[in-house]
């Protein structure tokens, strides 16, 4: 973790109320699938706390993206920038995805917003031999993003949609194969349970990135907490919660209770 | 050279930059960032005899010019304290301030009394003011209680003790004179206000304990106004804060008669904020005029220049 | 087409956006603007028996989210308001609430009696909470006291009566069901949070009275809980203002449980702010799905629930 | 008093820490000499409430410039605009200089950001055949703004700094000749009391335009107010002061007790 002024290079608008923003670092940085960083959205009332984001797509380590949805005045703010515009930023923050000893066959989950963390995944999969099978969800075809991303880092990608506009009209999950080896699922807590379900009856190990409101996004607030499955005797009361932050924002499906 | 060395109420600081209670943890995350012996002091995140879980999520929001906080108190109680958090921060050369919190009188002062001796805490802060746990502000409410509360937790402790007053009661100098009776030190303020986040979706309150605890420039003018108060009419040396942000935010409290400043929510918008909060202070002191940090506490404040002189 | 009407206390209002006293004087500039029958209602600046001056320059000041003033209920008194300004607004469809300031019940009453019956005045509001001059905190730091001047008004009018309470106390609900014992018909939260602006180049209060009260965005979360608060648990319909600024403010004051609300420190930003806010808050709650105002006030708030049905 | 969206046309830097905004208004906008606008000033915590600026040089009716010294976060926010950015703004606002019913012989005093109004007022006064002297005033030679604009509208400019690094090194009324009809000056409340004291000493007559921390800028806050020099008996206690952005910003040297 550490500060950094980026700089916008390029904003795009890969589909209906998304903004993928394009940032040059200072120099270069390392960042590991499912870290985030927390960026200065805006000086206004509205955005004193700065705001959450997956780093998405880096080809350079000088540069970082953000793929976001304009929800509210940081996001908005954030839509907003121009090349040359700095964004003070914060990261990488958290403990993202492990990846497996050996070359496995990996099901990637996305849902809305859920999609980011998992191009630096597949990336890092394929990196290490394993096959990629990437489920991607949206609400309709105008907002579906990441599928020629991940596609081009050499997943196979399908497509869900809640009204069926493109891919399969449904959860992800119906899409899910029964030979994959480990399940990764980032996207709306709905489809977090259902993964971590299928994972905690007998299914492959599954990993999630979850999200929760954050003020400091480097655990010193204890805001964003979230209970732990299994508390630790050890820290009577206390053991009750874990830091999205810091112990996440990826828990294995055993290691949390929603 | 500006002089930014702060005594007090039997604490001697290499400057007057402080990081408020709960908004910094035990240090071990800003830690990774910078030497904290570059600040005055830690303010660690409130301390109970027994681990304590906070509030059920969600737990912060946002709010125009700051944010509300629900967290609840989770801490990892005094035995974790004493044997994980404390020596780590004494590490560094600077001041911990131990915050301690209790859900009553007794719980209060086993807390004081187990981290006196403990070597390495330089004083103690008292937290009757926290909005966001049952009964976080009873003692706030009625200065009798407060007043009792203090004398206990004196008879327990000969470390300087710091009481924390509450902004949301109808006179903080009446609380503060019943806190200076039962034989504080000092007085900090302020905590948070006690304020609340509709969700026009849910058509409920944000967060998950309703109401919250609002911080962060936007009460600036409370807690400099209550710290001007208390500074001039209680007669204790007083910790301000509440929405620093800037050298300059630090310099205004200084002048509203604070001997030292802390800070809060601003950490939660730049990490860094404490120590670059040291440096610009230094350059607003010099831009003003003053040689040091208690030239400049002494310059505004009638009562506080008598007391210096 | 959405229902934005409001009928409460004896109060009829065609939408419930008011604009707060003291912010928008008699209504004059602003009518220069736009057509005042836009509007639910004026509340006047605060009407004395007597003429006020109010206090000695600087009397604003910014701060976080908001500003400070120390105006000091500078105004014309009971008999110019009766012969110039209030046939100006009565001019108009809308309602006119005569916010009403003493200096001790007596003052009060005299004003009270002075409006009722004069055509045109909808409603009284007596402003127990101004900050910003001597006393004017004096009625609400005693619940009794307060009481007992809600029942000398109570005596003097039958026209809907409104209290303002103050934020500025420990327990608002505690004030506001005293004011409710004195006969209130309803109560308006929130009046200005206490604050004070230090300017280090004179190394002293910015305002000419020292402190001022906070207003704007920033006491947003504190209006809300307070009325939020008082919804609930006072058992009177609560008009809300406090930081208002857009249609979702608006809206997210009726899910906490106001009436109706009013805007204040938004008009120095927008002097169109209420007509616009009239229209943003019918698209807010459309957006929300709810048919009218009155639904979404009893959405949210049990109370409130039980006592519209 | 009217509502506008003002569009940055171009930002210059006429003298150090000062810029001149110009700015296109969606239509034509009638402005008096003397009168100002309250400028939004930016969306952060600091600068909630609009700032007033007098109106500067206006060849255009659909122009309208604004000519300031950055003091704080707001004009530190305007400065900052580029062309294209929105500027929203209330006016014109307030009670401008009263020109004389004949040519007259006319001295303006502007001192520091006392400069701005009087280009409007010379060139109205020239327009109805006056003869205009500016005196205008500035710490050094560095910060003297608008020597240049007042003389391309006829007035002959006479200068003093602080300093002596340009000009006559001194307070600017050391200038003023004694053969004048009429006095205006903006700036620094000690050269608005000397001013006065001319006039009321028998000396020309004087107006005087003030300023006051303003909160609205159109008369509802009661914010920015002043002494009335002699209160109306009728008002009472009410009489005791009067409003700075309404009654004036110009007040004739009677009026006002500083
Ligand atoms: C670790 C992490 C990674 C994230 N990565 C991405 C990403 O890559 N792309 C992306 O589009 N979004 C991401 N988010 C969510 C993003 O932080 C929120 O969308 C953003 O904070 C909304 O800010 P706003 O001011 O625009 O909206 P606000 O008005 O503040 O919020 C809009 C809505 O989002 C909810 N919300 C606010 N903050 C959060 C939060 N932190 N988590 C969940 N809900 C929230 C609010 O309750 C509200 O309903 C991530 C969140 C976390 C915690
Ligand atoms: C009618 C009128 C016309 C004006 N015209 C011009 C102009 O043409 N050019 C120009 O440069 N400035 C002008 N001003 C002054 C201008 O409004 C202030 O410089 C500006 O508000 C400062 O805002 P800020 O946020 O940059 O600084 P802040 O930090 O808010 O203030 C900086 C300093 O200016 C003082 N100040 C703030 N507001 C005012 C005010 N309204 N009047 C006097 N002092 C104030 C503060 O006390 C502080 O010392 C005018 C003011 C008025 C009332
Ligand atoms: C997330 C959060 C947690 C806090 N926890 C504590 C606490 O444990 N004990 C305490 O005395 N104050 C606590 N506070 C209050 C702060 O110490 C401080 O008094 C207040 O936030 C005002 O300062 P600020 O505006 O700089 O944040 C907390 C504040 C925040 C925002
Ligand atoms: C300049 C100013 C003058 C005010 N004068 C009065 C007054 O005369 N009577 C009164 O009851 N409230 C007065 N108030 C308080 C407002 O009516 C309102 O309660 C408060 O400002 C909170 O609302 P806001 O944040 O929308 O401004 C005044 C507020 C301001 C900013
Ligand atoms: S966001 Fe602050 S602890 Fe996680
Ligand atoms: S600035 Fe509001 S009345 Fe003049």
């Amino acid at each position: 973790m550490r500060q950094w002024e980026l700089v916008v290079a390029e904003s795009l608008r890969p589909a209906e109320g998304y903004v993928e923003l394009r940032c040059e670092a200072p120099e270069a940085i390392e960042t590991a699938p499912g870290q985030f960083f927390m960026l200065r959205a805006g000086e206004g009332p509205d955005t004193y706390l700065p705001r959450a984001f997956s780093w998405y797509r880096r080809e350079d380590p000088r540069r970082v993206s953000f793929l976001f949805r304009v929800q509210g005045p940081g996001t908005a703010h954030l839509a907003a920038l121009r090349p040359g515009d700095l964004v003070p930023a914060t990261g990488p923050l958290g403990r993202g995805f492990p990846l497996p000893g050996r070359p496995v066959r990996a099901a990637l989950l996305g849902g809305g917003v859920g999609v980011p963390p998992l191009w630096g995944l597949a990336r890092a999969l394929r990196a290490q031999g394993s096959e990629v099978l990437a489920l991607v969800g949206a609400r309709s075809r105008a907002h579906l993003v990441g599928v020629e991303d991940l596609r081009a880092e050499g997943a196979q990608v399908l497509v869900a949609t809640d009204d069926g506009s493109t891919g399969y009209r449904g959860p992800l999950t119906d899409l899910l194969p029964a030979d994959v080896d480990v399940l990764y699922a980032c996207g709306p807590e709905g489809m977090l349970r259902r993964v971590q379900e299928i994972s905690l009856a007998g299914g492959p190990e599954a990993y999630l990135a979850l999200e929760a409101p954050m003020a400091c996004g480097y655990g010193v607030c204890l805001g964003c907490v979230v209970e732990r499955a299994e508390p630790d005797p050890a820290l009577g009361e206390y053991g009750k919660y874990q830091r999205v932050c810091r112990e996440g924002p990826v828990f294995a499906a055993g290691e949390v209770r929603f | 050279m500006i002089d930014l060395s702060a005594s007090f109420a039997g604490l001697s600081l290499k400057n007057p930059v402080l990081t408020a209670s709960g908004t910094f943890g035990y240090g071990r995350e800003a830690a990774e960032l910078y030497d904290l012996s570059l600040l005055g002091g830690v303010m660690v995140k409130g301390v109970s005899r027994e681990p304590w879980s906070g509030n059920a999520p969600a737990r912060v929001a946002r709010a125009p010019g700051g944010m509300l906080n629900a967290i609840g108190l989770q801490n990892p109680g005094l035995t974790h304290f004493l044997e994980v958090d404390l020596p780590f921060l004494r590490r560094y050369e600077m001041a911990v301030v131990v915050n301690v919190v209790g859900h009553d009188v007794e719980g209060f002062v086993d807390v004081v009394r187990g981290v006196t001796g403990a070597p390495g805490v330089a004083a103690i802060e008292l937290n009757i003011s926290c909005p966001n746990v049952k009964d976080g502000l009873l003692f706030s409410q009625d200065p009798q209680s407060a007043r009792r509360l203090v004398e206990a937790a004196r008879q327990a402790t000969d470390l300087p003790l710091i009481v924390k007053v509450s902004p949301n009661v109808t006179d903080p100098v009446e609380l503060g004179l019943a806190c200076r009776e039962g034989g504080a030190d000092a007085l900090s303020a302020i905590n948070t206000l006690v304020g609340i986040a509709i969700d026009p979706a849910r058509r409920a309150p944000v967060l998950g304990n309703r109401t919250g605890g609002l911080s962060g420039p936007a009460v600036k003018p409370v807690g400099l106004r209550i710290v001007y108060d208390l500074a001039a009419q209680v007669g204790l040396p007083v910790v301000g804060m509440g929405g620093i942000e800037t050298g300059r935010d630090a310099l205004e409290y200084i002048l509203a008669g604070a001997r030292a400043i802390a800070v809060g929510t601003a950490v939660f918008r730049d990490p860094y904020a404490p120590p670059r909060i040291v440096r610009e202070l230094e350059a607003e002191l010099e831009r003003y005029g003053f040689d040091s940090a208690a030239q400049a506490w002494a310059a505004a404040n009638p009562q506080a220049r008598e007391a210096v002189s």
